[in-house]
């Protein structure tokens, strides 16, 4: 059984041409780019043109990227820098509660440490409202930090209006665009970002590499201290290959981004229309049109997410939950219950995302198998007979 | 390439695929209502008890993969059982009837000997209302 | 011109197994391992089996092994995940001088923020003396960390010893063998560690990807926040392909690793001898026996480390020096000094570290072309002539 | 494969690996001393004056890549011109002279026009003092 993959959000598998790119820099090309001789030269400037090309992306000189081990280590270094580096000057950061918890856990750990942060509340349809944060504001915040895009139900967040506000406050601000940059355009400044976090394995590259856009002028303290990589902001021999791969699939990824995203938006919005037409009790969870355009999630009452993906899982299909039942985490997601949701609602979530192999049959597939999974799922519920 | 690997095993998988004594049972003797909302798992169990054994259980369940495969299990394991015997069902003996379960899922078996356990309380309950409604008619 | 690459110690070349065992997890079991679909669960079991092999190098249990980004993020995971995870108990660190910068950087942020460090002073030899170590302690101590073996001189420092000390102090006991796993025997116990830090580039692994040995019990605030990955101590998509690749270095790395060290061991005695022959005023930096199997650093009087490395590499071979012109860092190493060398020998320090693919021929080489460099530069040598 | 670079332009590797002008000027009329062993690099710079102008120059120099290409370019530099001319040599112009350096390698040009400046101070002290000499011998 050819196995349909519907979990792009979660990670995208790894394009043949990223992974021709990096194969020479493991067994030819390995040098330390920190080394003077030619080894070390090579690697450097392999690094350095992966650099320009992610810098491209996003609007970006090339030395304001700093590239990491991936969108959690960018969260991390933008979090805890600009607190650490900004300290003098207060210790209030307001973020949303719909953040990854790349930036959640982070402000969590500030908490503990003797931050103050705030956790801005979302409207039904996820969206955080730029003039909650304009409210927020005090003399001590140091940091704003909201996401570009959600990546379980998709809204895309008013980020340059939040911008014009962080900027004329003069607050640092930064944004997780793991889930945009490459899918849709990202630019640092339209958007009004000081900070920017991106994910390779996300956009078709390796998993394990990621990059902080830095503005020029932000003070920020290092997360991982050590070696003088990285124009001394970031410590630790590069991942050559990584970088490398990181820098071919960002290149091709703005060569491909409009069409492939016009593309996804249809197939998006047909998976919601069908799914919609053929389950009863079901509602779409995020926004409809602010959306990105290969997130389709929805909750179906009565059913658990986790038994959904499972059955779909023994047809070949691969999706995801925000159910506790979801394998790394016991609790439900905090995104959905942050829209409002219930916890059977949260519970009952499901989320398709698609790619760039996504075909109109595959969709088909989940058409015909997904109502009949959720008939058998509900003849056992004692929620549905509970609401009789 | 590598093997495709399952979070369960295949018992779990099976009875997750095909649940035993998925259902209601009208008039049931004993009925065992645990779990909540928050945490995702709902489990109902109904017995039927006869001279003191567990003659039929069924049950109906929200949640995961692992809490349908516990119910299924565990009314499994109940039937034709004692009412003592099947007190004496730990959870430990569910999730190791179906060859064990990830250390995150151990709560669900954890739920599947409450549902149990809160069934055979509700019959118990029952019975001694029972027998003192009997001994009621007789006395008067 | 075939090149020669004697820096080793820098980073290593991926081994085509590696490479081999890799690839699969790129393009197609490119799962997100804390997905519950088969995608996911087979990254995840490959992820786990990489992990039992990781541990059964160092005489660990799978559970006690966490993967990192490398070796850096292993360091800063070690020191500031007890420095704040232990802080109740006391703020002060003792660490030594001729540590990797990525346990001083460490080491240092922390001094910012109110701990107190000692940075434990080496022997001409380069060794840390246990009792030193012992003196140092007071109620307030709640780490040590000593590396197994230095990178840039080789010397193995007396690990155990300082282990038996830390026990029975009941302090934690971190170690940096990022230069020796996988080249040396290792082993957890033996050694007397909580803490042990590894990078994978360093033996025939990826860049990228490295692990930190956690002994069950010890406590540890996270460093990277997040996701609950790793057991929730280290959140991320895992690097999947990196940590297969890891896994695969470290199976063989063990089974050779007693042959190789041997030959290495006997090139490098080889080397060293014919060094000291063959120049006048060259002298042997590091531990004579105490030392890693692949490490040879001298200082050679009156010449400067980058412009020997520069005439090395036109003649295809690669070096590397301690000097301030190496390119990262502008200060001369630090290891160097605190060994006691003068400025003068800091900077006209020579590193050439062996590996798998190092000849005699090779050596033959250096040792037939590093003379006449010597001699050139000298012949443009202000000190030379100044010391006449 | 890609390209193999260099940390250095092709200029600076051709000066670095044929310096001109290497060595000792033997009684030079100026010399000029700089750097330190703590930074790790070390410049002699020799000049030999005629008629104001500057007819030949030699360095020594301990150091890196780049300190010895500096070094070698600066002496080239200078030969032919004036003191006044020399004088207006500055660290980007001799870096410039070699296609560009390293952002982190600037500092040894600045070491290069420190030289420089530092030999002809030296030949302009002994200069005067020379006519101060020479009026001295006239005058009595
Ligand atoms: C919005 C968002 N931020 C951050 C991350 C973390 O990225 P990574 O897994 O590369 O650390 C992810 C994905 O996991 C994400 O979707
Ligand atoms: C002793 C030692 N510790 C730590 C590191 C850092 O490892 P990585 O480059 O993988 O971050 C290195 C090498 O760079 C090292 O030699």
């Amino acid at each position: 059984m050819k196995r349909i993959y519907l979990d792009y959000a979660a990670t995208t598998p790894t394009r043949p041409e990223v992974v021709k790119a990096m194969l020479p820099y493991f067994t030819d090309a390995f040098g330390n780019p920190s080394a003077i001789h030619s080894y070390g030269q090579e690697a450097k400037g392999a690094v350095e043109e992966a650099r320009v090309k992610v810098a491209d992306l996003i609007g970006a000189r090339d030395e304001e990227i700093v590239f990491t081990s991936g969108g959690t280590e960018a969260d991390n270094f933008a979090i805890k820098g600009v607190a650490y580096g900004k300290e003098s000057k207060g210790n209030h950061i307001i973020t949303s509660s719909i953040e990854h918890h790349a930036v959640i856990e982070a402000c969590k750990f500030l908490e503990r440490r003797g931050f103050n942060i705030t956790y801005l509340p979302v409207d039904a349809y996820g969206l955080v409202a730029p003039d909650d944060v304009r409210k927020t504001i005090t003399d001590k915040t140091i940091l704003i930090s909201v996401m570009h895009a959600n990546n379980e139900m998709g809204t895309i967040e008013p980020i340059a209006e939040i911008g014009r506000i962080a900027k004329e406050a003069e607050i640092h601000f930064h944004t997780d665009a793991v889930q945009t940059a490459g899918h849709v355009p990202v630019d640092v400044d339209e958007l009004g970002v000081d900070l920017l976090s991106m994910s390779a394995h996300k956009l078709y590259g390796p998993k394990g590499v990621g990059a902080l856009y830095i503005r020029k002028g932000t003070k920020l303290v290092s997360f991982m201290h050590g070696g003088g990589q990285e124009r001394r902001r970031r410590a630790s021999t590069e991942n050559v290959p990584g970088i490398v791969g990181f820098g071919k699939a960002v290149e091709l990824a703005k060569q491909e981004m409009n069409e492939e995203a016009e593309r996804l938006s249809y197939l998006r919005d047909q998976l919601i229309k069908s799914l919609l037409e053929r389950i009863d009790r079901i509602c779409l969870n995020g926004h409809p049109t602010s959306r990105l355009p290969n997130n389709v999630n929805v909750s179906i009452d009565f059913v658990e997410g986790e038994s959904m993906c499972l059955n779909l899982d023994l047809e070949g299909i691969c999706a995801s939950t925000g159910s506790a039942c979801s394998s790394a985490s016991l609790e439900p997601s905090h995104i959905l219950l942050a829209m409002g949701l219930s916890h059977e609602q949260a519970h009952g979530s499901l989320r398709f995302t698609l790619g760039r192999w996504t075909t109109e049959e595959e969709l088909a597939r989940v058409l015909d198998v997904l109502p009949q999974i959720v008939t058998k799922l509900r003849a056992m519920s004692p929620l549905l007979k509970s609401r009789r | 390439m590598p093997d495709v690997r399952s979070l369960y095993s295949e018992k779990v998988m099976e009875h997750f695929r095909n649940p035993r004594n998925v259902g209601e049972i009208e008039n049931p003797d004993g009925i065992g209502h645990v779990g909540n909302p928050v945490c995702g798992d709902i489990m109902e169990l109904y017995i039927k008890v006869n001279n003191g054994t567990i003659i039929d259980a069924k049950f109906k369940t929200f949640g995961c993969g692992a809490a349908i495969a516990t119910s299924s299990m565990v009314t499994e394991m109940v039937k034709g059982k004692s009412i003592e015997e099947a007190l004496g069902i730990s959870n430990r003996a569910v999730a190791q009837a179906l060859d064990g379960l990830p250390p995150i899922k151990m709560h669900c078996s954890v739920l599947a000997e409450e549902a149990l356990k809160s069934a055979i309380e509700d019959y118990l309950d029952k019975s001694e209302k029972r027998s003192a409604d009997g001994e009621g008619e007789r006395t008067p």
